[in-house]
């Protein structure tokens, strides 16, 4: 830990850098997006940035009878929530509010999305959003419980909820080397709780873009660059529980954090482009009868780890 | 005094949107509001030094009116952005016994000479703490309060649930893969 | 920020829950007016733990009360669905089973 | 314990946990399994049970005791002493011999039957090896339940589920005794070890002792409870050979031979406890006899022998009692897997059909005929011997005791030649007998279902040795119980004199008889030798000593004499008695008015007014039902702050 002169320093800089990397994972998308279509991947990148133009220019369209203090609730809620989450991610060094319970933080946090990807159907007044909105909840009663699980397990194996002290306990032996299940879950659950990849059925094609249908302008701009932050803070957070934060050779701390991170980033958004859609309906089964006690006893094994080495 | 700003500010939160609960139009709005409302209590929590038991609290009922919401709109199926709703019944002896039961709470609270603390927060890790006491000295208590939580769950299950296995197996359990309107991912 | 001042917010969340749950005709409302009581038992509770003795075991009772509320949900969601299933109904005006 | 090397002690307790925790692990995993391990349940299932066999005697031989913490104050303690290393190894064997036959005989979804059996095993290793109240009271519970789901193993019949319901909640009306023990043991302070139990202070240990009983009454089938046994014959024959003969019934003789010492203690206790089961055993025995179904007779059967092994816990024959228990279920699990296979093979167990069965199979009947005389106690086998000691210690106890317990070896010898004798019995005529009555018969016994008879057979025909000298005396020293009376030359010879005259005059009434109602007639032929002779005997004498003494004081005295006083009474009567009841005739009828007007006036009223007002009561009281949930809420809180108030005016009061 360094001085308070440098946290206040990070107050400004972590949104900085929170968009930033957001932004990189946007553009990689973007070039892969591209790739896959036959136009130069370089073009491809340059779209995010474009799209943030357009969007800032664009008139808001209003629905009939829309609920618009929800709706712009729900809008905004994804990028505050992924700010309130770094602010218990450690950055090499730096971390905004070290809290005791900085773990249960990010969960409160992550079940907040619920909230809000909800709220940003129903306050359209549209079937299809509404749709969308119910589809995540769906989906967020099964990926809740196995995330919870998933968190829990490097807290047990560090005995503790603060955040730094799991990266700490990481020092001699990452966690994903010893609960590789875990680790699995929490990156499907990131997934999940950005509504990215195979979990995007919230806002995919088929119900003619789900929550996404009737936002435009400036709101869409902020669901859109809401769901890259959460899947940016994801990849932090899973960079600090268990990939053991900023461990590594001759660098300082921060930038192997920033490389893991971004490393983290670009494999989800690589991967999750290569699976189809997760319907909702047929996820539930598979997370509470596979996903909950394979969890269970990853963390059971954890537990008799620690009892054991004492 | 800062303190007494901030609590001050987090009450008239808490009640205003409580109150909101029941004077709103919208069922979304009235469920929300309810989870503003918990989470100004959680945060009022954290004032404590209550840090796991706030952030527990606003999780758990963040996530319980997400869910309320649905029920909400799933039982009254209706838009009532588009129509005001009133279901009150007896309407003004509720606000008559709710304004006594209020009066006779606050009397007591601020007319009884509440004794001084006793003991002091240790700067040990709190949740740690609480968690000894969980599977120590209060286990006790966990170990009846949780199989009757159990045994209820079980049971709204039973109550909320239309097909017994018999209805999804057949009458000898003789299917392979469950009669379901709805087939789950894995087919039991 | 004293003991009398959070208590008598405590009661004041209490008794608008209070109103909530007498005067409410749809179940799930009036299971909004309980959560509202319990809220301003939580308040009360974690108040008295802060105030008064602060020790762990204080604790524990919070941590029930939280237990019991979303288990309260649980079972008034499936009576709720029940009565709506049988009687297509989500009044509580409805449900008079219980008359004597 | 025992003064073995550490690592003989270290071996001893692994194979005590393995005892436990092997069949229970296996059986529950079995359980769960369910249908997927069809194939796997039944050498497994045999496996386990021999590999259990083998541990029970390293058990048996090393004496182990271990203790883990369970609840506060009371951990969970097993221990091996004198008594359980007898009973355990027993259990084990009786217990791999059931399963073959089962395995034999073949069972729908194996997989369950095999797991609650072996968890049943688990149970009641644990049960003989508890050193405290929780840990038996734990298994205790377990072997309920599991006798539930055993009897009720076909579950879609309902008349068996029905029937394992009556036998798990009678024997659960017995267990709320063990919990009323445990009770009183923490309240009087004597802790939850059941040997400390006889040390608690007078008023709560007589409250232990009672609730003791109860238990062991209930498990044992003793006689309040005795009806759930023959409900808990709806179950298939292998769990009839286990639960209700050797194993779980057992056990509740088993708990009283364990607390002999807290009925030592306790007079009443042991008095009752020594009536009860010789009672049991007379009247069991007599039903025994009366029954037509081969398996409701065992099972009367079984809580009659019973009765002996309770009667020697009250009388204080700890080694009677055992050699007893150990006898008899090796002998009754004999004789119910017989009574099963023909079962099986014939699809019938009314006697009346199953007449000849025994020729037909003639290996099941040479070993069902070892279980039978056994049961009747002929002379050198094995419950002759065993039975003679017990009613040793109650001849020393009270020879009224004796004579009971004598009548009742009579009966068993009654009705075990009953059923011998049927089954042997040539068939009136030769047609094939109404087979199939009770479920489709397969004509057929397999060999594995006969190698378990055989062996059982062997252990009814020698067990007997238990009680008698060599072997008897390093019983005794086993179990501690050098002093326990001994039978005389004179009682063996008698009782075995007994039996065979019975089974002589069982045999004779049989051939006489062939249709069903002699089978009454019999019932009417052993009370006539245990009651009717005796009584007309005595009956002749009186009648001889009347003949000469009394009626010819009679004819002397009484003509004169008689005449003379009816004269004089007849006019008494007119003159007094016959006005006196004139006049009481009339003031009743006046009196008879006067409280007719008093009671329309006072009483009646009263009943009016109170029934009135209760009835305006009663609609008062049904106005705030109603069924409103608001309502209800309103009223609580009310109610509610009404108690707050008046609290606080109290606290103000009192302040």
């Amino acid at each position: 830990m360094t001085g308070e002169g440098m946290n206040q320093a990070w107050v400004l800089l972590a949104p900085v850098l929170l968009g930033a990397i957001a932004l990189a994972g946007a553009a990689l998308n973007g070039a892969l997006a591209a790739r896959a279509e036959g136009r130069p991947a370089l073009s491809g990148s340059a779209r995010p940035m474009l799209e943030v133009v357009r969007l800032m220019r664009q008139r808001r369209r209003v629905t009939v009878a829309a609920d618009r203090l929800l709706w712009r609730i729900g809008g905004m809620a994804l990028l505050v929530i992924a700010l309130l989450k770094t602010a218990v991610i450690p950055f090499g060094p730096w971390i905004l509010a070290d809290i005791p319970v900085g773990l249960v933080w990010f969960n409160a946090m992550d079940v907040m999305v619920w909230a809000a990807i909800w709220l940003m159907g129903w306050g359209a007044n549209s079937a299809h959003a509404l749709a969308g909105g119910y589809r995540f909840l769906a989906q967020a009663a099964s990926y809740e419980l196995p995330l919870m699980f998933a968190l829990v397990t490097p807290a047990v194996a560090a005995q503790s909820l603060r955040v730094s002290e799991i990266v700490d306990a990481q020092q001699s032996l990452w966690f994903v080397v010893w609960m590789p299940v875990a680790f699995l879950v929490f990156c499907a659950s990131v997934l999940a709780f950005s509504a990215w990849g195979p979990f995007a059925t919230a806002a995919s094609g088929d119900i003619a873009g789900g929550i996404l249908t009737e936002v435009s302008g400036v709101d869409r701009l902020l669901i859109l660059a809401g769901r890259y932050a959460l899947l940016a803070t994801g990849a932090a957070f899973a960079v600090a529980l268990f990939l053991g934060g900023g461990a590594g050779p001759l660098l300082p701390e921060w930038f192997w954090t920033l490389v893991k991170t971004l490393a983290v980033l670009a494999v989800f958004i690589v991967v999750s482009r290569r699976f189809s859609g997760v319907r909702p309906d047929r996820l539930a089964e598979v997370a509470w009868v596979i996903g909950l006690p394979i969890m269970l006893l990853q963390t059971l094994v954890v537990s008799i780890i620690v009892a054991v080495r004492g | 005094m800062l303190s007494i700003i901030i609590f001050s500010a987090l009450a008239i939160v808490a009640v205003v949107s409580g109150i909101a609960v029941f004077r709103v139009d919208s069922m979304a709005r009235a469920t929300y509001a309810l989870a503003v409302s918990f989470v100004a209590v959680g945060v009022m929590l954290l004032m404590f030094d209550l840090d796991y038991i706030g952030v527990i609290t606003i999780l758990m009922m963040v996530m319980e009116m997400a869910i309320m919401a649905i029920y909400m709109i799933m039982f009254m199926g209706m838009n009532p952005a588009l129509m005001p709703m009133s279901m009150v019944h007896n309407n003004r002896w509720s606000a008559i016994l709710a304004t006594g039961t209020f009066l006779l709470l606050a009397g007591g609270a601020v007319l009884v000479p509440w004794p001084a603390r006793s003991g002091s927060v240790g700067t040990e890790d709190l949740t740690m703490a609480l968690g000894e006491a969980l599977m120590g000295s209060k286990m006790l208590v966990m170990l009846t309060v949780s199989p009757i939580l159990f045994a209820t769950i079980v049971a709204a299950l039973v109550l909320a649930n239309p097909r017994g296995r018999y209805d999804r197996w057949g009458d000898n359990l003789q299917r392979a893969t469950p009669d379901d309107p709805q087939q789950g991912g894995l087919g039991k | 920020m004293t003991l009398q001042l959070v208590l008598v917010v405590a009661a004041a969340l209490f008794c608008v829950g209070l109103y909530g749950a007498l005067s409410q005709q749809v179940i799930v409302m009036v299971m909004m007016g309980l959560e509202l009581m319990l809220n301003g038992v939580i308040l009360a509770v974690g108040a008295f733990w802060w105030f008064l003795a602060p020790n762990p075991d204080g604790l524990l009772l919070l941590l029930v009360v939280i237990a019991a509320m979303t288990v309260e949900m649980a079972m008034g969601f499936a009576i709720a669905t029940l009565l709506h299933r049988s009687k297509e109904t989500d009044m509580t005006d409805m449900a008079t089973e219980l008359s004597g | 314990m025992s003064g073995a090397a550490p690592e003989f002690f270290q071996l001893g307790v692994a194979a005590l946990w393995l005892l436990v925790g092997l069949p229970a692990g296996l059986g529950i995993a079995l359980c769960l399994a369910g249908r997927r391990a069809t194939r796997l349940a039944v050498p497994v299932s045999i496996a386990t049970a021999a590999v259990t066999v083998v541990v029970a005697v390293v058990v048996a031989t090393l004496r182990p005791a271990v203790e883990v913490p369970f609840l506060a104050g009371a951990p969970f303690g097993l221990a091996v002493d004198g008594l359980s290393a007898l009973i355990v190894p027993t259990v084990a064997v009786v217990t791999l011999l059931v399963l073959i036959f089962a395995a034999a005989e073949g069972t729908e979804s194996p997989a369950r039957f095999h797991g609650l059996m072996l968890i049943f095993a688990a149970a009641v290793a644990v049960t003989a090896t508890a050193t405290t109240l929780p840990t038996l009271l734990f298994s205790w519970e377990i072997m309920g339940a599991m006798s539930y789901a055993l009897i009720g193993f076909h579950w879609r019949d309902d008349i068996r589920v029905s029937g394992g319901l009556t036998a798990f909640i009678t024997t659960r009306m017995g267990d709320l005794g063990l919990y009323l023990a445990a009770g009183a043991a923490v309240a009087g302070g004597a802790g939850l070890e059941l040997a400390n139990l006889a040390a608690a202070p007078s008023p709560w240990r007589d409250v232990i002792a009672a609730g003791i009983l109860l238990a062991a009454f209930g498990k044992a089938a003793q006689l309040p409870f005795s009806f759930w046994l023959s409900r808990a014959m709806e179950g298939p024959s292998p769990v009839s050979a286990l639960l209700h003969s050797a194993a779980m019934v057992a056990m509740g003789g088993y708990l009283l031979l364990r607390l002999e010492p807290l009925l030592e203690v306790t007079p009443w206790a042991a008095i009752t406890v020594a009536w009860v089961g010789a009672l049991t055993a007379l009247l069991l025995g007599a039903v025994a006899v009366a029954q037509r179904d081969l398996k409701q007779l065992l099972a009367a059967s079984t809580a009659a022998q019973l009765g002996f092994v309770v009667l020697a816990a009250g009388v204080g024959s700890v080694s009677g009692g055992t050699a007893h228990l150990i006898a008899h279920a090796l002998t009754k699990a004999l004789l119910f897997l017989a009574a099963g296979a023909w079962l099986t093979a014939l699809g019938t167990k009314q006697l009346s059909e199953l007449r000849g069965a025994a020729r037909r199979w003639p290996l099941v009947g040479v070993t069902f005929a070892a279980g039978a005389l056994s049961l009747a106690g002929i002379a050198p086998l094995s419950l002759w011997a065993t039975k003679d000691e017990v009613l040793a210690g109650a001849l020393e106890t009270s020879p009224a005791l004796y004579v009971v317990g004598l009548a009742a070896a009579a009966l068993s010898a009654a009705y075990a030649g009953k059923a011998l004798f049927i089954l042997w019995g040539k068939s009136s005529t030769e047609a094939v007998g109404p087979y199939d009555t009770e479920q489709p018969g397969t004509r057929h016994i397999g060999l594995w279902a006969r190698i378990p008879l055989v062996l059982l057979a062997v252990g009814a025909v020698f067990a007997g040795v238990l009680a008698l000298p060599p072997v008897g005396d390093w019983l005794r020293s086993v179990l501690g119980a050098e002093a326990d009376p001994r039978p005389g030359v004179a009682e063996l010879v008698g009782s075995a004199a007994l039996a065979l005259l019975v089974l002589g005059l069982v045999a004779k009434t049989r051939g006489r008889s062939s249709s069903w109602a002699a089978n009454w007639l019999y019932l009417g032929h052993a009370t006539r030798i245990v009651v009717v002779d005796p009584v007309l005997l005595l009956s002749e004498k009186l009648a001889r000593f009347d003949d000469n003494v009394l009626d010819s004081l009679a004819t002397k005295t009484a003509p004169s004499g008689m005449r003379v006083l009816s004269e004089k009474l007849a006019s008494f009567d007119d003159s007094s008695l016959d006005a006196a009841v004139n006049k009481t005739a009339k003031g009743g009828m006046r009196a008879a008015s006067l409280v007719t007007r008093a009671d329309a006036a006072g009483p009646d009223a009263a009943v009016e007014a109170t029934a009135s007002a209760a009835r305006r009561l009663g609609v008062l009281a049904r106005r705030p039902q109603t069924g409103q949930v608001h309502h209800y809420y309103a009223q609580v809180t009310v109610i509610l702050a009404i108690a707050i108030v008046l609290l606080l005016v109290l606290a103000l009061v009192v302040r």
